[in-house]
């Protein structure tokens, strides 16, 4: 499952429905991204623009690659887009497989080509305008450690 | 041939897209940013790293040395913020 | 929050309530276990004994050092215990941290210690009888790369 | 002094605790285990590899060198397979 999309969505009905089914499979490991608020950076919302088509194929593609790498027996990536404020979730990625390490392995490498490979920016608004967050070099480094 | 510009490039740009016919010997990606640049100083500037972006065509990221045709969409991608 | 209990849990419901109310939390990992049937080994059931005030005790102080270790905003442990059936959630760990990679690595070591250090034994029931499954020597290693 | 097993050292036993009261010179669950095993061939014969068992006193895993009382919970735990 794979969903591009600017309405709010629930982690854990996700969870749920993404779990059912599947008595082969002995762990789940679900990520949830949220929108984050600090005393430091107080942000009054985050602003996520997307390119829709390509984020379908290339999230589709990051997907396969994770499953075919640590034989998933599942994976599902929602990722959201438009105006957010802080505390709500951004995005999630859930792995199914027989056993625990294939499962973290699997949603820390889908995670670790989404910040790098899919086509999302985000832009922090505050009391004084809006900024676009810059590309974190940390997340090519945490995505080349699969290379 | 279509491009389309997000997030900060955009801005910088004004605008999401241009339709721009570039001329036969522009065969590649490499070739047709190279012509974009000569042709749009704010585009030249905003792309002064080059190696930042990726490129996509038809919706797929593709390395610049990709052919290209004039029925392609191309989109130049600052880098990605997502997850 | 710790719940060792032998009755059944609903893992979204867990996540949706585990992450509310956290502004400053960027990111949650939530790994949950489930029975696990396959048709090489199929079992009708698996069978949980647990000794629930030293659990309670050894999986309150796994939740301390890990959220000292990791700077974790929140963590929060269920563990069952009794007889589950195929499909069934075994337990659930949830982590809340400002970043991904403290709540990856949260989750892992709450994993990796609950294994080796939670006073819980799993019986398999098949059709023939019940047999306690054994421990593995690569939880004591996933366990010591934490030292 | 009440003793606790679990899981198959239980089962092997046939029973899930004893109440016992070891002489003056058992001082610790190292002394305990050795007397236990004395005077009892099935737990001997259980604990054979007895480095694989944990102990918990009062519901606290600790060191087999830690001191006990007659008052304490003593818990003979096998491999532990939670998770």
């Amino acid at each position: 499952m794979i969903i591009i999309s600017n309405a709010p969505f629930d982690p854990g009905a996700l969870l749920t429905e993404f779990q059912n089914n599947h008595p082969e499979a002995g762990a789940a490991v679900t990520f949830t991204g949220m929108v984050r608020s600090t005393p430091e950076r107080p942000i009054t919302a985050l602003i996520l623009e997307c390119y829709p088509d390509l984020a379908q194929n290339e999230i589709a593609a990051i997907r396969t690659a994770a499953i075919a790498r640590f034989n998933l027996i599942d994976a599902a990536i929602l990722h959201r887009y438009g105006r957010l404020v802080p505390g709500e979730p951004i995005m999630q990625v859930m792995t199914l497989a027989p056993h625990r390490q294939a499962a973290f392995d699997g949603a820390q490498y889908l995670m670790d080509y989404l910040k790098t490979d899919a086509p999302f920016w985000k832009q922090e608004e505050t009391e004084t305008g809006t900024e676009w967050v810059e590309a974190k070099t940390a997340d090519d480094t945490a995505r080349d450690r699969w290379r | 041939m279509k491009i389309l510009y997000f997030a900060w490039l955009r801005e910088r740009l004004n605008r999401a897209s241009d339709d721009v016919t570039p001329p036969a010997e522009v065969r590649t990606l490499n070739d047709l940013i190279t012509w974009l640049r000569a042709n749009d100083e704010a585009l030249d500037l905003a792309m002064a790293n080059p190696k930042q972006f990726k490129l996509s065509k038809n919706a797929r990221i593709v390395p610049w040395e990709t052919e290209i045709t004039d029925a392609d969409t191309i989109a130049i991608l600052p880098p990605m913020t997502g997850g």
